[in-house]
């Protein structure tokens, strides 16, 4: 509810704002497109909301990738993307060569996968995952002394390619997005009917502490990043590419500043470092000056968000129609003795990567992706997917890691650190007495995307960000029930 | 004796005016409502719970009267009300079976295995959340009594392994515990249904025993056994046809695990004469991740 | 009588002198119907127009019986007239809004013997307010049968959700609330006079 | 390491590793120059006030734990902070019975009655003193004077009155009966400057008050030591600024527009602002975090109404002083002011937000046309027309546009796109 | 005796419909601290135990009275009017009440003030001649009323003694506590009147919640 129309108000003073301090501001300045080594800061208004974290990123920032040494045993979970599983076409004991089909999608909204080594499949079953379930997966037993080359496709040229191929293409490499939510990447780039895409965003920011995958990417693939930007625009048929890169990576922004070809629409911009700076709908509020309605995608305000990572492997597969086989990880933490990037087979299990780079003894916690958003790891069993982007080793008192909980003082922390501007204090609250329908209906539950801003700065450590996850998974499952009852009569 | 004549005229006056007023108001205004809507809400046990597939009581109530439910629909009533309700509205009972709230577990903590210490809030559906819970069978209860609380019969109780015991006679198959499990282990049966697979973990042979004890290590002896195709093995578990002839303890004999029991009114859960008998009281050692 | 200017006359009966926190007027309702802010505001609503009513039947009634001369029909009058005119109200809403109907439930008949109203009448005749300024003290005493509903609702919706000792719960935490509002409304004291 | 049981736990899984004990601490580190003060103007009966107050409100949190079967809460420090802030609202030389009484009404019915820490919807050393305000008017209006020689060897005489007793008067104030009518329900502090300007018109320097050379509550007299030490808890982001600040700016201007008229019933906007137990309210008492709003929007608004009737109260009510009224009056306010003001969720749209989302959709097609390269284009909000890429002008609803999009992304709304967070 | 067979014996004397119609009222059902109703008169004129006593006894007997009456004629009252009707036989015995104070004693008419008067809508007495003397014989609406009046004069009494003893040191206009007794003002104020309430009904939960 607002008050007085406040946000009226803001509207009409925006007129008599100088132009230079209008938070609604030009989104693209066409006359510098095209002109290569252009870095700009952004000039809107970046997070209001928000905070700062201790970054941590020196420890990894400058260490080149490195390919990881392949495992013995490959457990790949057909689920490693947000849909449909995949449908395995292999069967036991069928050998394999690296890059080959082993599952093809299962639907639309679903990837093909492929072999990640040359191998043989040893078996098909259950497969632990991170979020606990365990579904269909291959264990693939790799060759030890092969030369692990990879199969050749059929290419795919950027020029010559329709819309309709690129994107065919682009699901049969089997790409997701490469940042944590794993989205295929050909249903984003869809653009529904109606709807227009005007921008295509590369998102660099890499706001979660620790991580430096992207970082290293752009240092790294500057040139697949570029080839992969013109699959990008003919893909959407957007006009313009905007790079948005964290202000604490400028090494990374001149670099690909040196490498955007003449003429290409491609500008780059520097944000400044802030969390949760680099969430999707952040970023185009940030970039653009216009927020993407509740509840909806960014192709609502004309924007695409592509990781920097995936628009690499989209410019490195598809000009040899190569499936999608290694990724690029950050490995780091104060439990882990040898921190770094590394290049590593998808599916390798947790047990054989933590036994590579050693650990210390007191490590207690393992998680998978940044420290504000990854998962811990119950099982060291389960393996790389295509949507982790870190493994993360926590040490510390493996008894009680939890600080004491004290009820809300109602300071308001947690309110000046949402993103999505809710009231986290009276959530959590609610949840507190499972109240979750008031909390969806009144309170924007949903909007939540679970930054873990909230919680990060709660002095009474009220484990915020749990009682959301639990209350949405509350919310979403009465709702399907209540689909199913309205349907079923 | 001019006072007393002023002051009944003025109260006669006042009265006649304001009770012409409200017998107008009266007519002009009347709301018309089912009567028995509310003697009906009134004998039912106004617990609203939702078993009967209303929202609540008064909606039951409404669907009574309205001839669109039966009084049988309303687990939570004694029969006296049922049949009470039945005859005030002259309707038939619409009867059916007892139904209890069963659980398809039996990993205590004294035989199942943690894989991982869960910290945060203490309640099942939270932990699920995390990593699927700490509890290294992926399949089994988590033990933080989600069910135990959502149950507004006092129904079910945690036992010393941190399991949720059904008391049959307090249970109404209100189906709350159903919905709250975040592995979905509880299920409405029928009371009839005796022979029962206690046990949902898909995984197959040995290893099983690794994570829990009196798992179903999916030998298949069972559905061998059974006459009939009354068992069959379905995704490394098996699943009884309770269409079929199911009051037979012929299958639970063989059970290595004891993860197909019988179940008794009196002694619970009986397993088969070949079972491992498991004697562990205390706490089953959280073993390596 | 002293002669009172309105603005006094609305500031005392709302704030000052506090039908509910200073007079204990309309506690059952004050009790009963603050648990949720919508509720709240609808019962203050109601009340404060049900006082305007009975402000003026009081009126008109009272100068009627000084005129025939029987003062003492005073009470028996003022509260037969006011509980018709609450019983015609609650009809009405009982027929246009049906969901107010439920949310008031058992206190709009109750509206009749709430003794805010009643006692309204009553101090309004004895303080010998004329017309204008009956309605004024009415719609002043309205007013503040409002705000001490409204404050004491916003508090205990929050405190619904607290860890209050089981035995402060309900009634007990609200006279507690009422006690510290009841202390907080003294400030008021002597302004505009 | 690999052989060992794993943690799990919810994500976040660092914290900013400040706690709730720490800000409380901070608090009273905050309070301790002006307890110095008080200590050093008024001597040994303001230490053993402010020691009592302290003592029986640490006594009865831990009491009523222990009688509640809870965990002492006496460590998280919030009971020392009320019963602190208690003694330094009330008069020096108050007979410590008295102030004990407080401190337990403070704790038992400020703060456990309500659920204990985090839900004492009043700032419960002000509760406290309001009870003592209505039940010993006369004892709580005796203003024992600050720099006496011999502070520091005799206490003053009404400290030591036997429980349940009145205290003597000591001469030293001239209270008489008449004026302990006049002030029985006396505001805040009533302080001597606010009240000799209220009854009498008598105007103090503002120097004196701003350095305490004055007598009134025990530590409410140097308004410089309390904004120092308001300034170490905002500097250490512990307190919300915008709340001190809003409440004295209001104040300030209000009593000076006031001042402006050249009525001598008005005093200085100085005057206002030093006098009485604003400062202290304003800083510490009203920045409770549990009774005050969570917004910042709402801290102005709740700011503002606190400063508005402070000058009420003072200017036109019966009241020398009314900060303590005007705190509680909006605690009791703060759960509405939270209802009101929230601020408007991301993409929630509003209208004005549907029409700009979709003015950009224009904007940005219609640029490589007419590039502005000044990039200051006027944002039209029309929302019936927009030109498409040909240049014709298109009208479209909204409507179909947003069903054509959920079809094709059925199961995938924007949520799901959170992981993209750590791109 | 022992305590066992005083405790059948109290067993069976409540079992018994007449005793229990009175004694409900005395503890069970007691308006002020379980019921928590006619809360205006409890904490408006319970400043002294005088005053307290007073409006304690002319509830009782306008409750005593209404009750009887209305259980009379409870067969001819229709059933869309009771209410009012119910108001009227309560209005005319307080009007009664009113005037019989008055004859008494002045100074207490004035103390009381317009409350008296507000006893017409007490919720008690309304309470009880809808719920109780509406559907019961005359005999026993009487008991009810009687205990329930009582029940209400005891509680009254347990406030207004408190706030008198504290509030001025006395108890019944007699001085209790030396010289020098500090009064607590707030006793005699409105917000003595809630405080006290609240913690007589916090004492009455806390011997509830032990006895269970």
């Amino acid at each position: 509810m607002e008050f007085f129309g406040i946000h009226s108000l803001r509207k009409t003073l925006a007129h008599w704002i100088p132009p230079g301090f209008r938070k609604i501001s030009p989104v693209f300045d066409p006359s510098l497109a095209g002109r290569s080594g252009l870095v700009s800061e952004s000039i809107h208004r970046s997070l209001k909301q928000g905070i700062h974290l201790p970054e941590h990123k020196d420890e990894t920032c400058g260490l080149p990738i490195r390919q990881f040494p392949f495992t013995p045993l490959i457990i790949l979970p057909m689920v490693q993307h947000a849909g449909v599983p995949s449908q395995i076409v292999v069967r036991e004991g069928q050998e394999v060569e690296r890059g080959q089909l082993l599952a093809t999608a299962g639907g639309y909204l679903s990837v093909p996968q492929h072999a990640p080594v040359s191998g043989i499949v040893q078996k098909i079953g259950h497969v632990p995952t991170i979020s606990g379930k365990m579904v269909q997966g291959i264990y693939l037993k790799t060759f030890p002394f092969s030369s692990q080359e990879v199969v050749e496709g059929k290419p795919i040229d950027a020029e010559t390619a329709t819309r309709a191929e690129i994107l065919q293409s682009i699901q049969n490499a089997g790409i997701v997005g490469l940042g944590g939510a794993a989205f295929p990447t050909h249903a984003k780039l869809k653009i529904p009917a109606g709807k227009h895409c005007d921008v295509v965003i590369l998102n660099g920011i890499e706001c979660e502490p620790y991580l430096t995958t992207d970082h290293r990417v752009m240092l790294e693939q500057a040139d697949d990043i570029m080839r992969g930007i013109r699959y990008l625009l003919k893909a959407t048929d957007a006009r313009q590419v905007i790079i948005a890169i964290g202000g604490n990576k400028p090494d990374a922004a001149s670099h690909l500043a040196t490498k955007i070809p003449n003429g290409e629409p491609v500008s780059i911009r520097m944000i400044p470092v802030k969390y949760p700076q680099g969430a999707e709908k952040m970023l185009v509020t940030a970039l653009l000056g216009y927020e993407v309605p509740s509840g909806k995608l960014p192709i609502e305000v004309g924007a695409v968000v592509i990781n920097v990572a995936t628009a690499a492997e989209i410019g490195r597969l598809l000009p040899h129609g190569r499936g999608i086989q290694e990724r690029v990880i950050t490995i780091t933490g104060p439990g882990v003795k040898k921190k770094g990037n590394y290049l590593m087979p998808i599916g390798t299990p947790l047990r054989f990567v933590l036994e590579q780079v050693g650990v210390e003894d007191n490590s207690s916690l393992v998680c998978m992706g940044g420290p504000m958003m990854g998962v811990a790891v119950s099982n060291l069993d389960i393996s790389i997917t295509k949507g982790t982007s870190g493994i993360l080793v926590f040490t510390g008192n493996a008894d009680n890691p939890a600080d004491k909980i004290y009820p809300c003082i109602h300071c308001g922390a947690c309110v000046a650190a949402c993103p999505m501007s809710l009231d986290p204090a009276k959530l959590g609250i609610l949840a507190k007495f499972a109240a979750y329908d008031d909390m969806a209906e009144k309170y924007n539950l949903m909007d939540c995307f679970e930054c873990g801003a909230c919680a990060y700065v709660c002095p009474s450590h009220i484990p915020l960000v749990h009682y959301f996850k639990l209350s949405k998974n509350r919310v979403k499952k009465r709702s399907m029930a209540k689909t199913m009852h309205d349907s079923s009569g | 004796m001019m006072t007393i004549l002023i002051a009944l005229a003025a109260l006669g006056c006042l009265t006649l005016v304001l009770a012409i007023l409200l017998i107008a108001a009266n007519k002009k205004l009347h709301v018309v409502e089912d009567p028995r809507i509310d003697t009906v809400e009134a004998m039912l046990p106004s617990v609203n719970c939702g078993a009967c597939g209303y929202p609540g009581c008064r909606q039951f109530a409404e669907a009574l009267v309205a001839g669109k439910a039966l009084p049988g629909k309303c687990s939570v009533s004694t029969d006296e009300t049922r049949v009470a309700i039945a005859r005030f509205l002259g309707v038939a009972l619409g009867a059916e079976e007892k139904r209890v709230a069963r659980l398809a577990c039996a990993g205590g903590t004294n035989v199942a295995r943690n894989r991982a210490r869960y910290h945060g809030v203490k309640s099942c559906q939270a932990a699920s959340l995390v990593s699927g819970g700490g509890k290294a069978c992926f399949w089994g209860c988590l033990g933080y009594g989600d069910c135990e609380a959502v149950c507004d019969f006092d129904a079910i109780t945690m036992n010393a392994f941190a399991l949720p015991v059904v008391d049959v006679d307090k249970c109404t198959a209100c189906g709350d515990c159903v919905e709250v499990c975040p592995k979905d282990l509880f299920s409405l049966h029928p009371v009839s249904h005796r022979l029962w697979v206690n046990c949902k973990n898909l995984g197959q042979g040995e290893a099983v025993l690794e994570e829990c004890q009196v798992a179903c290590t999916a030998c298949g002896k069972c559905a061998m056994d059974a006459a009939d195709n009354l068992i069959t093995m379905v995704n490394n578990l098996p699943v009884v046809n309770y269409s079929k002839n199911h009051h037979t303890r012929i299958p639970i004999q063989r059970c290595p695990t004891g993860a197909i029991v019988w179940l008794d009114d009196q002694l619970g859960a009986i397993k088969g004469t070949e079972s491992k008998k498991i004697v562990r009281k205390g706490q089953r050692r959280a073993g390596i991740t | 009588m002293k002669t009172e200017s309105l603005w006094y006359i609305f500031i005392n009966a709302s704030l000052i002198n506090n039908f509910v926190l200073a007079y204990f007027l309309g506690i059952c309702p004050f009790l009963g119907v603050s648990g949720k802010k919508e509720t709240a505001m609808k019962m203050g609503g109601a009340v404060t127009f049900v006082m305007l009513i009975a402000s003026i039947c009081a009126y008109g009634l009272n100068a009627l019986l000084i005129a025939i001369g029987a003062p003492f029909l005073q009470l028996i009058s003022f509260i037969v007239v006011i509980a018709s005119t609450v019983q015609l109200v609650e009809m009405f809403i009982k027929k246009m809004s049906p969901a107010l109907f439920r949310a008031l439930g058992i206190f709009l008949p109750l509206i009749t013997t709430n003794c805010a109203i009643l006692g309204l009448a009553l101090f309004q005749t004895n303080l010998g307010y004329g017309f204008l300024e009956s309605i004024i003290y009415a719609l002043g005493a309205g007013a503040g049968f409002t705000l001490a509903l409204l404050l004491m609702a916003g508090l205990r919706e929050r405190l619904d959700f607290a860890d209050t000792p089981s035995v402060a719960k309900g009634t007990v935490l609200t006279l507690f609330i009422a006690g510290i509002l009841s202390l907080s409304f003294m400030g008021f004291a002597g302004l505009g006079g | 390491m690999l052989n060992k049981t794993l943690n799990i736990a919810a994500s976040p899984h660092i914290t900013r590793g400040i706690s709730i004990v720490d800000i409380m601490r901070n608090v009273v580190w905050a309070l301790l120059p002006v307890t110095a003060f008080a200590v050093y103007a008024f001597g040994l009966g303001a230490l053993m006030l402010l020691i009592t107050t302290t003592f029986s409100a640490v006594l009865t949190e831990h009491v009523l734990c222990r009688i509640n079967r809870k965990e002492s809460t006496v460590s998280d420090w919030s009971a020392v902070i009320t019963g602190l802030l208690l003694g330094l609202t009330l008069p020096p030389g108050l007979p410590l019975w008295m102030a004990f009484v407080g401190g337990v009404i403070s704790i038992a019915l400020g703060k456990f009655a309500f659920g204990g820490l985090g839900y004492n919807a009043f700032n419960p050393a002000l509760v406290g003193r309001a009870v003592l305000q209505a039940a010993f008017p006369a004892a709580m209006t005796t203003w024992h004077p600050a720099f006496l020689s011999d502070r520091f060897s005799a206490f003053p005489a009404a400290t030591f009155t036997l429980p349940f007793m009145e205290p003597a008067t000591d001469g030293l104030t001239g209270a008489t009966p008449l004026t302990v009518l006049s002030l029985a329900t006396d505001g805040f502090t009533g302080a001597t400057p606010l009240a000799a300007f209220k009854f009498e018109r008598i105007t103090t320097e503002t120097a004196d008050l701003a350095l305490g050379l004055i007598s009134g509550s025990t530590g409410e007299t140097c308004a410089i030591l309390i904004i120092l030490g308001g300034i170490y808890l905002i500097a250490r982001n512990m307190m919300n600024w915008r709340i001190p600040v809003s409440i004295l700016s209001t104040v300030f201007v209000l009593s000076g527009i006031f001042y402006l008229t050249d009525n001598p019933i008005y005093p200085s906007p100085f005057f206002m602002l030093f006098s009485g137990g604003l400062m202290l309210g304003a800083l510490f008492m009203a920045t409770d975090t549990v009774g005050s709003p969570i917004t910042p929007a709402g801290a102005w608004l709740y700011g503002v109404i606190i400063g508005l009737l402070v000058v009420v109260i003072r200017l036109w009510g019966g009241l020398p002083e009314g900060v303590m009224y005007a705190i509680l009056l909006g605690n009791a306010l703060s759960p509405h002011i939270d209802n009101l003001i929230r601020p408007r969720v991301y993409g929630t749209t509003t209208r004005e937000n549907s029409h700009a989302s979709k003015a950009f959709i224009r904007t940005i097609r219609q640029q490589p046309e007419n590039a502005p390269g000044d990039g200051q284009h006027r944002v039209d909000l029309r929302p019936d027309h927009r030109t498409d890429l040909s240049g014709h002008t298109v009208t479209d609803s909204p409507a179909q546009g947003r069903s054509a999009g959920e079809s094709d992304f059925q199961g995938h709304s924007g949520n799901d796109h959170k992981k993209d967070i750590s791109d | 005796m022992s305590t066992r067979t005083k405790t059948t014996f109290l067993a069976a004397l409540d079992k018994s419909p007449p005793t229990n119609d009175f004694i409900k009222g005395l503890w069970r059902e007691n308006p002020v601290f379980v019921q928590v109703l006619g809360m205006c008169p409890v904490l408006a004129v319970s400043n002294t135990a005088e005053n307290a006593l007073v409006m304690g006894l002319a509830t009782t007997f306008v409750l005593l009275m209404s009750n009887t009456l209305v259980s009379l004629l409870r067969a001819f009252i229709p059933r869309q009017v009771r209410i009012a009707c119910y108001v009227l036989i309560i209005a005319t015995f307080v009007t009664m009440t009113d005037y019989l104070i008055q004859a008494i004693s002045l100074e207490l008419h004035q103390a009381l003030g317009a409350f008296i008067s507000l006893i017409v809508v007490n919720c008690l007495i309304l309470g009880r001649a809808e719920a109780f003397a509406s559907r019961n014989t005359t005999g026993r609406s009487m008991l009810d009323a009687l205990g329930m009046g009582l029940g209400f004069t005891f509680g009254l009494l347990c406030l207004g003694a408190v706030r008198e003893l504290l509030g001025s040191g006395s108890l019944f206009n007699v001085v209790i506590f030396p010289d020098h007794f500090q009064e607590w003002v707030v006793m005699m104020l409105p917000a003595g009147g809630f405080f006290t309430l609240a913690i007589w009904l916090l004492i009455f939960n806390a011997a509830k919640k032990s006895k269970d």
